[in-house]
């Protein structure tokens, strides 16, 4: 066993989504299952570029204590959470949530569960730059604080 | 002594990511301190202006306006978080 | 556009994940979640050996089928779907469903969507082989068919 | 002539993958050809005893036992299918 059965990074660096989720299964042979999820910048209505920027102890924290929380909902899923942070151009990898399972169900539900988490509560500002030149910070968007949701809505397992 | 960071555009109104303030006998309560904080400048009194945007985390945990201030070593400051 | 939103194979030598996904991203700003689903043959209560039997053209045939109907189902996704026949060690990549959608819940919708079908009605035999030397043919499972039957239930988006 | 398909451990029991017949004039149904073909050797009938565990697909597409057989090229025989 591991001291945790999920690991999660910041960094500016681009992702070896391959090499990190070859890591997660090295030497298993009990894991049936594995889910690996690359969220990517979209150039949406002229994007030009999106910068990140975050609160480094308390962003890593946080995405550490989501990982361990769906570590214990989801026993038996291992798994490995890396945000990127910085200036990043339409198409780029921004984040990587990968995760492996004796059965498909829980390896589908953890990486869905902490994507969900990530893209509402993690602590991370966006800002927007445009091909006119303008830029502007993004709000916070309903429709993923509802992804969310559901998970306080559903009993635990 | 207390440690403030600012991040996004509280960072961008305030004029900078930092400061390190002696926190004043009336701050016992997060809105209180904001309340001071928003006399310090215009920048400072622009960012805060409206407080139903403003999101606050004493000692690296989410607080409200309510939350009581004892003996904090950071206190950040920012707007409500976009996500990943 | 291509003529199909989703590609299927089938072969006996292991695929690249990364290139498949590489591949579906390839040139596009548009697309902001890709996800990859591996499945893996477990161990279990000491299997040495599965090997998977198909009927060739049918079985290709049905997962393209498949296919197509998830691409009718989720417009805007596209996909990979490769299944690997032939017999198959413990730990071996054994199919590889990868998807990319503009947002998440499309591609994690798709991916189980196909996944979900492909582990209950695709043509393909199973034998497995023990550690005692002993080997016998799978039956069909009802817990996956049971997964596979929640599609017909949700009404079509 | 029909080409007949055999797979899993329907082909172990029979001891072939497959077999080219004249399909039989009282071979109408799905149903029938099963009897037909369970009286053609000791293998046959031991492969097709429980009809319940037998699967058939008449020229690629999933078929019943009451599925008419009108002019057939290729009918396979098989288990239910385990999924990849």
């Amino acid at each position: 066993m591991t001291l945790s059965a999920f690991g999660a990074r910041l960094q500016v660096e681009p992702f070896d989504a391959a090499a990190e989720q070859a890591a997660l299964l090295a030497g298993r042979t009990d894991l049936g299952a594995a889910v690996c999820f690359t969220g990517l910048v979209r150039a949406d209505d002229g994007l030009a570029a999106l910068t990140l920027e975050h609160y480094p102890a308390m962003t890593l924290a946080q995405m550490q204590a989501i990982a361990d929380k769906a570590a214990a909902r989801w026993p038996g899923v291992i798994g490995t959470v890396i945000h990127r942070h910085g200036r990043l151009l339409p198409g780029a990898p921004i984040v990587l949530v990968t995760t492996a399972a004796p059965h498909r169900a829980d390896a589908f539900a953890a990486a869905q569960y902490l994507m969900d988490w990530l893209k509402t509560h993690a602590p991370f500002w966006k800002r927007e730059e445009w091909a006119d030149g303008t830029s502007k910070w993004v709000d916070a968007k309903a429709s993923d604080n509802d992804a969310a949701a559901q998970w306080q809505a559903t009993p635990a397992p | 002594m207390v440690q403030l960071l600012y991040f996004a555009w509280v960072r961008e109104m305030i004029g900078t990511d930092s400061e390190t303030i002696a926190l004043p006998a009336e701050a016992t309560t997060v809105a209180a301190l904001l309340d001071w904080l928003a006399a310090r400048s215009p920048g400072h009194a622009a960012a805060l202006a409206d407080r139903s945007r403003i999101r606050v985390a004493v000692d690296q945990n989410f607080a409200t306006l309510a939350t009581q201030l004892a003996a904090p070593r950071e206190i950040a400051i920012f707007p409500p978080v976009t996500g990943g």
